[in-house]
Parts: structure tokens; C-alpha cells; sequence
């Protein structure tokens, strides 16, 4: 990923905002420019922002960019419209399946040394 | 126009190479290529290779590795796509001998993946997912393989030992083999007790980077007659896609890639997957092997670690795999791997595999893939003579 | 098997595109290509790209375009070596369309460069050169560039109006081009007042980092003539390769490469080079440029550039380049340049150049390398029907 | 270029180690496996350290790691046996076709902010 493409993605990873086809109703995220199922067109899609782990595991081999600290967990999504994404958990001892859990805008990683600071969402569990 | 044939191969060991560079590993294996099996007349050569660009190093590989050779008066590509560089570089190398366009081409792959901090090349070797959900949240190829374990264990009622079962066997077929990086025996408490790289899966579970470099000559059936070269024919191939994002597919555990590549190879080589005497897949993670396994429709889905349990799949059982230990013993090097699969199933079909020989075999196939089974390719070989 | 023929095409204009990303600008090129010439059953795609993994951006990009398309039922590759990228894609499709394996393929490229930083581009694009030597030292591709015009322009008492006629040229006919990224005319003046990059070349002696996506479709004659298609013929083609040190060579400023893929190229066709009507080559600089039409050998060493100025290579002359401004003018997107060529020709062919056709043309050259005529490719084209 | 690369590479950088053909004499610099005219052995060779410029240009458009200080100049260099090779100038305020130079170790580069220091051959001006 380079600088520019991250800007380029951000609206839609901020708001969190998929595609959905106008023929078949193919909801997808991230968003595609034509519907892998039927070729159709694709409009934006706003995908809700709470759902629940559905599968997690941390990750310990750390990559470039996501190695300044420890391990940290990823999850299988289920948003709470069904559609399911991949998601990097915080504020988060120890996850568990079935936990409810919401989007929050957090730091991600920076370009360099002093590069850009690029943001993104990570998800937190639902506090009721 | 004729069939395409394999008629030699030159591979180095796979390890970490620390004082040598892509240039003389390439050199080491296309010597003994070009040496060993007297390949002279060459028109073409396709390198494969993937991360030599990513790491600032070299772009336009095979330009150089062409230079290092002499070889000047042939055509040079270069192919980038993960473990699958070589799958690509091998396909597109076949249609040139069946274009009836090149006589006699050298095809494979290098790769110096031991060159790079670890968090570097767990990265690089990432970046074959989409980059826009994977590498931007941190996302790991290996961690991606643990997620759809979960779901595939569970799915299928399967434990930790069941997913255990495979590495044991890739760790047993490589105790044997002269050329592969780890040859070390495991067993089920070692893996347990080995640190986790992303749960289920631990060090045990997935593929170490390795260097490497190995290389096929093919050529048409009738320049290899005329030469008096023995040969392996290539009897079919096919590759297909499908969506990048697990997530959107019907299944994540279900590789359709590779069922649909596997028909297509089948269909044009004239064959059926039971008359397969033995198969070489690629698979960096034990979970994915289990996948392509299931996918290739041996058994029922779900049923592969058992069926490697109860032997289906070692050297002396039905359908031996991986017989010089795969991705995950004989070592990944990921631009070469392919090739790798290549060069031990031609040793195999010439009775050259030493003491990892499978006897009585005469058809083989050779599995490849891009990341997790976006792109699959698929290749049926055998009628050696 | 049957003769292969080009019977569309796509792209976007070459630009900086701030705000599309490498799928985007590639779905605007294939959706054109598909759309236009109704390409709907695609066997294999082929895809060229410099710069992505070296931009850490996205490995394997040919599985993630086919994927932004839909295309999962087709054959993927991924090709890399610079400025030549899509040529060696390009090659590789016709070989799988000769071989009969294919009918219908789409191949082409896409770059995206003006995502990074300028010395992170200068880099890159210097890459494609032997990095023992070039990378290390410090030393760029344009660098190499200047050095070798100081010696070629020493050998054949040339000066910098000599220099200029070439980029003058390119620059006048991408002032009528739709679809080139430099639409301005300029002068001998303008370019020796211009910044220098390496003495003595300035800005307007160089390619400038371009945005874009060109794709074309390639298939059967048969298959062509059966969907009632109108088409290009691929006559003939040619590959060679020379020592990546040019000072290794007999003489730097030879581009023998080319010279040798030219001669495989026209004997596969049956053409001589007085028979082409109208040239694309690929000149990521000025000097390059006249190295290149030297060795192509329609006049005398040393004496291309007085050729241009005699209005030799004109688009109304006797074999007019460069027609809508070459890497100069239209712009260089690396991975994709040789794609653009390949368009560009076929708009010709077709009478559908706009302001920029050329009349009575019956075969054109398209002529592409790797780095300093490292590797060259040239492909003869014609007969359009 | 990796780090590994480099240091591999570093002996015959240092040095000036070429490399010649055991049949047909040919010389090449950097070192080749094989000879590139007649496919023979290669064994080392020393090259000269000092000969003359026979072109030099300046770098103006910098590339990533030399991009933290101004313009450079870069010339072909006839070593004394001959034997052509790039090399980078220092300690010249205007080069000129003819003059003699020599090889000297200089730092080249670093590997990001606090990475590994790249030492290499650069060439000055020959002082009689
Ligand atoms: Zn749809
Ligand atoms: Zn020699």
C-alpha cells in the first residue's frame, strides 16, 4: 500500500462503506466497481458498525508497518446485517466468540519515520 | 506442434544462503540443467520469482539471470504472482512449446527470501492478498489460513491432532530427501508445544522462507526423440480463479480455484483423479493442505486429515503427496517453489527420487496457487520414458 | 492453430490520476476493450506491471484485476520487467493464441507511478538495471542515458539541435493525441533552456512518471473471422538479449538487442524493414530513441536524428514514429507502455487515429526493451482487415 | 539492494575485484560466473585502482538513498589496464574529460533512519 492509495481508500474505510449490487443485492466490502456474481453495477453501501466475532486469532509473526508492538488479534466480523469482514480487535483482553463488538477510528500505522499517519477502524467490544 | 515434455531439471538445495546472491543459486541450478542434461539449444527463458522487486533489490529478473548464463539469443520473461511465479512461468513456457514457436525452453524460478528482517518478509509474502484488507489491518497470509481453520475445524468436528496430521507426514517424507530445508521427523507434541504463530496454527503449521533456485528444460516429444532424451509428458493443464476476499466466496474452506483448475487439467490430459498415482500440492500452511486436499475430490470434504492418518497419502499408501516434504519441510521459496514441485516429480517419474522413490507410478499432478487460492494452477504429467 | 490478430482495444489517457486507484484505472481500460468490441469470452489474462511490488502495494496484480472483473474462468499472469512488461505479457499471448490452448485472450498493462515519492520513482525505474552497478553507485537510468549520448554524440560529431529533434518530433504529435499525457508543442529553445537532469539531457529529454491502463484483445483468425470482428494480423515476432552492461558490449551506443529481435522478427514475417509503413518504438529518452532507430537499420549509424529533421519519421513522411508522442509525449506508464504501443498501432491500422492517422499503412513495427536494450522484443503487424 | 546483497557483495566492492576469463582473457567488472564471450571459468581479477575520465554526467533527479545531499556527478573511468567501469566522483568541484582519478572508500548509504552504513569505492581527483 502506498501513501496515496491509503488516501484514496480512506472515505470508505472510515465510514466503513461497502458496495451493493443494484441487480443481485451482492453486498461486498471492500467495495467493488462491478458485481463479481452477476457483472451488474455496484452503489455505496453503508454497513452497519456493530456485529459480533465470529472467529478470532492473534497474530504473532508481525508485519512491517504493525511490528512496533506486541501481538495483536484479528477477527472474522458478522456485521448485523450479516455481511462478514475481517477486522483488527482493541481494547480487548481476551476475545471471544460470539462477543459483540463496534467500530472506533484508532491509528494505524505511520509512513516512515516521520511519515503520514494513516488512520483506520478498528473494532472494541459493545460496552451496554 | 507437439507434446510438451520435461526432459531435465537443475535445483539447488533449498536453505539459507547467506554468502551467495539470486545470481549464482540461479547459476548452480541452470548448471546442473543445462550440464547434467546436455541442454544446449535453448529459445526461451521464463524466471519466475516474487519478491526480488518488493525488496528494492532487482526488477526484470530474468533479463539479468539470462546474463548471467550467456544466454543472448532467446526470449526472457518474468513472472510475479507468490508461490504461483513459477506455475505461471511453466504454463506460459508449455504454450510456447505447444505454439510450436520455441523447440527447447528453460523455465523455473529464485528466490532469496532469507535476505530480509522477518517482519519484511512476513509482509511480502501478505502482499499476494489484496492489500486493501489484508495488509492495511495487519492482516498475515498465515493468520488469514488460521481464521478459515477455525471455521473449518469446526465445521468439521476436527481437533488440533487432526490438523497435525500432515505436517508429520511432510516432515516424514523429507527426513529423506537430500535437497529439502528441514529434515527433521516431528510428531503431534512437538507441534503443540512449538510457539504459535497465529492460533491454531503454530511454527510447525506453516512454511519458513527459504532460498533457492530450480529449473525445467521442456521441450516438444519429437525434439526430445530426436535427441535421445528421456522425457516426462506433460498431458494437461488448467488454472481459474475466484474472488480474492475469502469472505465473499460461498465457503471459505471450499478451494474452488483449484477444483475448477483440476477439471479443466484433467479433461485435456484424458483422465480421471483416481488413475493419479501421486500429487505434489502447494500448500504454505497445514490448513491450506487440507483444503486442496479436500478440493481435489479424493475423499469426501472434511474427510483429508483422516485420510492422511490412515496412510491414504505416504510414500507407501494409494496416492503419496509431497514425497520430498512440500512447502512446509522441503522449504518455500516461494518464486521456485512450483518449480521445486516440478523437479521432484520428474525424479520421481525417472526412478531418480532416491529413498523417497514412489514405486509403480504413472501419472502425477502438480498443484500451485496464488495467496489463498485466488488463482490455482493445475498440471497432469506422466508416460515417462 | 491459426495466425493470431488484435481485434480490440482499451485504455485510459495516460495522466496523474490522484483519485482512481490501480483497479480503477485498469476497469476503465478492460471495460472500454470489452464493452467496444464486445470481448466477452476471455480464456487468459495477461498482465504487465513494473512498479506495484516494488511500491509494496500489491503482489500478483493480474489475479486481483481478474477479480475486479469477474473474470475467474480464465488463466492468469503476472508479468514485471519494466518498460517492457506488457511486451513480454504481449509475447506470451500470442504464443498461448498460436498454440491453439486459447481462443480469445486479453492482455495489456497498468502503472500507476505517481504514487510515490520522485526518488522512490527515480529508483524504480532505474531498477530494471543491473543493481550491482547502477542502484549502488547511484547512478539512474537517465544518468546511463546521458553518459551514453556523450559518447554517441562524441562518435558522430551530433549536438544538442540533434539531440532535440527527436523529442520535438514526439511532441508534435502528441499535441493532436486525445489520449496523451504532454500536449504541448515545444521548441529546440525550450528544451535547452529546460531544468537539466543528466547533461545533456533536460526534462524534455526524458519520459515523465504516467498513470495509466492499456489492454488488447487477441485471438484466433478463425476466431475472428467466425464473431465477424474486424482485426490487426500478428505477422511476426522477435526476442534477444545482450550483456545488461553496456560497457561490456562492443560498443554502448549499439543497440544489438534490438537488432537481433528485429531480424527474427521480419524473417517470421517475411517482410523486410523497407516494407513497415509506420514504427512505435519505445525511447524512454532521446538518446535511446536515436539508438534505437539506428539499429533498426533504415539508415545509417549516426544518422537517425538527421533523418527525423529531414522529416523522415514524420507523420506524413516516409515511416512516421512515435505517432501519438511515444514514452516521451503520450507518456511512459511503464508496465503498460508497450500495451499503449500495441493500441496505438491498431488505431492506426483501423483508420480510427483521429488527427493523428497516417494514410495508405499496410505493416507497422512495435518495438520494446528492458532497461538500456537489455532485453528487446519486436513485433510485426499488418494486413488489417 | 538488500543488506544482504551488499555484504556479499562487499569483498569485490572494496577492493576493486573483477573477474577474468581463464580462455579468451575477457575482463569483466562486476565479477561474472561465467564468461559472457565464450561461456569459459572466471577467476578473480585485480583491477587497477586509478585511471581517467572518458565521460562524466551530473545526477540531478535523485534516487532514494541519494537523495539526502545535492547533485552528484558520475563518470565512465578508464582503469589503467583498460578496463571500463561507472564510478561515482568526490572531491571534485567540476569534473573534466581526461583527468586522472582514484578509488577511494567512502560512506555510500544507510538502510532507513539508524540502519546499516554502506561504505564503497568513489573517485577523486589523482594528486601528484
Ligand atoms: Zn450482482
Ligand atoms: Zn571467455
Amino acid at each position: 500500500m502506498t501513501e496515496i492509495s491509503d488516501w484514496i481508500y480512506r472515505i470508505s474505510r472510515y465510514r466503513l462503506l461497502g458496495s451493493r449490487c443494484v441487480k443481485c443485492g451482492e453486498v461486498t466490502y471492500p467495495p467493488r466497481l462491478k458485481c463479481f456474481k452477476c457483472g451488474s453495477e455496484m452503489i455505496d453501501y453503508q454497513l452497519p458498525r456493530r456485529g459480533k466475532i465470529i472467529h478470532y486469532t492473534s497474530v504473532k509473526n508481525l508485519p512491517e508497518r504493525y511490528n512496533r508492538f506486541g501481538a495483536y488479534y484479528i477477527a472474522i466480523i458478522e456485521l448485523d446485517d450479516g455481511t462478514r469482514i475481517f477486522g483488527l480487535l482493541t481494547d480487548i483482553e481476551k476475545p471471544e466468540v460470539g462477543i459483540r463488538v463496534e467500530a472506533c477510528l484508532r491509528k494505524l500505522y505511520t509512513y516512515g519515520e516521520e511519515g503520514k499517519i494513516i488512520y483506520g477502524l478498528k473494532f472494541r467490544p459493545v460496552i451496554d | 506442434m507437439g507434446i510438451p515434455v520435461i526432459v531435465g531439471v537443475g535445483y539447488t538445495k533449498v536453505g539459507e544462503f547467506w554468502y551467495k546472491d539470486i545470481y549464482q543459486i540461479s547459476y548452480e541450478a541452470l548448471k546442473m540443467l543445462m550440464n547434467d542434461y546436455g541442454v544446449a539449444d535453448v529459445d526461451a527463458l521464463y524466471v519466475g520469482n516474487a519478491l526480488s522487486s518488493y525488496y528494492d533489490r532487482q526488477l526484470a529478473l530474468a533479463s539479468h539471470i539470462a546474463d548471467t548464463m550467456g544466454l543472448y539469443d532467446i526470449s526472457v520473461s518474468t513472472f510475479s504472482s507468490g508461490g504461483a511465479s513459477s506455475a505461471q512461468a511453466i504454463y506460459n513456457a508449455i504454450l510456447g512449446v505447444i505454439s510450436g514457436q520455441f523447440e527447447s525452453v528453460i523455465v523455473g524460478g529464485v528466490e532469496k527470501m532469507s535476505e530480509e528482517l522477518p517482519s519484511k518478509i512476513v509482509r511480502g509474502v501478505s502482499l499476494v492478498e489484496k492489500s486493501f484488507f489484508i495488509d492495511y489491518i495487519g492482516l498475515t497470509s498465515f493468520s488469514l489460513h488460521a481464521l478459515v481453520a477455525k471455521i473449518y475445524m469446526d465445521r468439521f468436528k476436527l481437533d488440533r491432532e487432526d490438523l497435525s496430521a500432515l505436517p508429520i507426514l511432510e516432515h516424514e517424507n523429507s527426513s529423506r530427501s537430500k535437497h529439502s530445508q528441514f529434515r527433521n521427523k516431528i510428531t503431534y507434541e512437538m507441534i503443540i508445544n512449538a510457539p504459535l504463530v497465529s492460533e491454531p496454527l503454530t511454527i510447525f503449521d506453516v512454511s519458513a522462507p527459504g532460498d533457492g533456485a530450480a529449473f525445467i528444460a521442456i521441450t516438444s516429444e519429437e525434439y526430445a526423440m530426436e535427441n535421445g532424451l528421456d522425457y516426462v509428458k506433460i498431458l494437461g493443464m488448467g488454472s481459474a480463479s475466484q474472488p480474492a476476499n475469502p469472505l465473499e466466496r460461498p465457503s471459505p474452506y471450499i478451494f474452488e480455484a483449484t477444483s475448477r483448475a483440476l477439471d479443466k487439467a484433467l479433461r485435456q490430459a484424458g483422465k480421471t483423479i483416481e488413475e493419479i498415482d501421486l500429487i505434489e500440492i502447494y500448500n504454505p500452511t497445514s490448513i491450506s493442505g487440507l483444503l486442496i486436499l479436500d478440493s481435489l475430490g479424493l475423499g469426501r470434504r472434511g474427510e483429508s486429515a483422516k485420510m492422511i492418518r490412515d496412510g491414504f497419502f505416504s510414500l507407501d499408501g494409494r496416492v503419496p503427496i509431497n514425497t520430498f516434504g512440500g512447502a512446509k519441510a522441503r522449504g518455500d521459496p516461494k518464486g521456485a517453489s512450483t518449480a521445486y514441485q516440478f523437479v521432484e516429480v520428474f525424479l520421481q517419474h525417472m526412478n531418480m527420487a532416491g529413498d523417497n522413490q514412489v514405486s509403480d507410478m504413472k501419472y502425477s499432478l502438480i498443484h500451485s496457487m496464488v495467496g489463498f487460492d485466488i488463482s490455482s494452477y493445475i498440471f497432469i504429467l506422466g508416460d515417462a520414458r
